[in-house]
């Protein structure tokens, strides 16, 4: 369907309640939103946040197409995508992904095929900040993640 | 054409972006990945598995395959960590 | 796991950003937050509202079951179902799932596999009340629905 | 025994609950459907298609094979419509 995602990328927080009731708000002919939240999870209290960088330009670009792909699969009425940069510290949300649809597969669907390709193919990465104030690794991209697309195929 | 890079590929070469003039024989990005390497220690550092880098040209995802002529900005980066 | 679902019938509306916060705030072992909301849909603009029944108890103690199934599936850490009754305009909710869990694939399986549950075992029956001012029919359950449910087993 | 009405069943029916005593020859909830029928022009109405009445003993779902003994509470409506 030819809709438009609404795709941010910011530093700043976002306010997952408040992106529902602007999707929602004036929509009578849908009955499904689902939305996922990516939060910066502190892998056994090693790591103290998230230093994401990402590139600038083609993440909203790439996102957007993979956001489109959703929408020429599934119909769905509505998609935002919210994937924050800079530093994150653990507990707060990194990414948000928010699906509308008239059926809830759709909308399930559509949410779970944008998470899975952002995972490997939006320009983003993770440099970790640990608890002992050293500055870790590079996250490494996780070989199951690459793994996950192949059921889109 | 400009040259961007991004995570530990940015860290090891030691800039975030450049402007390069390949030399003509230098036609695929696997070409072109090769001919940084021959540039300097940082490069061939960076660059030593290059199966290990992901290329976007006009900020599109790009195989190693595909020919440069006319990329305004390639971009070299890690495997992506997004979501 | 043995986590305890958070399963709430009533007929107040609920505010999504406000469970999403009370379920994420405090932890940092969590990377996925998933939630379902159902909308009632104004079905081409000839519903005005829903009126929906339920058997008190059973919907309690039948949501309850189907939350603890999901959690002896999947390894989520936070479940809340939020299932109102009562009279429903068109494009409020009706219903929402949330789950938590360290992955993604587990927190969106999860609420895909409840919500299936929910739409065949949950004791609620809805009646249309029309834009017309009639008073309709009993919505009749889905074919389809009954069918979602053998992908589980 | 209580038996609770709900939806379109409950409407047939005329009554959302009451108390009844089946003879005890009524073991199954299948028995328990044709015996109901018996009672009155709402009942045969509201059970005459008995496959598409759902049950719960004790409000938990039960099948139309299932025995009655012991139940408290016994629940007769459509099939649901949640979520």
């Amino acid at each position: 369907m030819a809709i438009t995602a609404d795709v941010r990328i910011q530093s700043e927080p976002f306010d997952t309640g408040a992106e529902i009731a602007s999707l929602s708000s004036g929509r009578r002919d849908n009955g499904a939103l689902v939305t996922f939240s990516g939060i910066c999870r502190d892998e056994a209290g090693t790591l103290a946040a998230l230093e994401i960088e990402h590139y600038p330009g083609m993440a909203e670009a790439e996102i957007s197409r993979i956001a489109a792909e959703a929408a020429e699969r599934w119909p769905v009425t509505a998609i935002t995508v919210i994937h924050r940069h800079g530093r994150i510290v653990t507990g707060d949300p990194i990414v948000l992904v928010m699906t509308v649809s008239e059926h809830r597969q759709a909308a399930f669907a559509a949410a779970e095929f944008m998470m899975d390709f952002l995972k490997s193919r939006a320009p983003f990465w993770k440099k970790e900040h640990r608890v002992d104030g050293s500055s870790g690794e590079w996250v490494d991209a996780k070989e199951t993640d690459e793994k996950a697309l192949t059921r889109w195929e | 054409m400009k040259l961007v890079y991004f995570a530990w590929v940015r860290e090891r070469i030691g800039v975030a972006q450049e402007e390069v003039t390949p030399p003509e024989s230098v036609t695929t990005v696997r070409d072109l990945l090769e001919w940084l390497r021959s540039r300097g220690e940082q490069y061939a550092e960076a660059l030593k598995f290059p199966d290990a880098i992901r290329v976007a040209i006009n900020q599109e995802h790009a195989g190693h395959d595909e020919r440069i002529a006319g990329a305004r900005e390639i971009g070299l980066f890690p495997p992506m960590t997004g979501g």
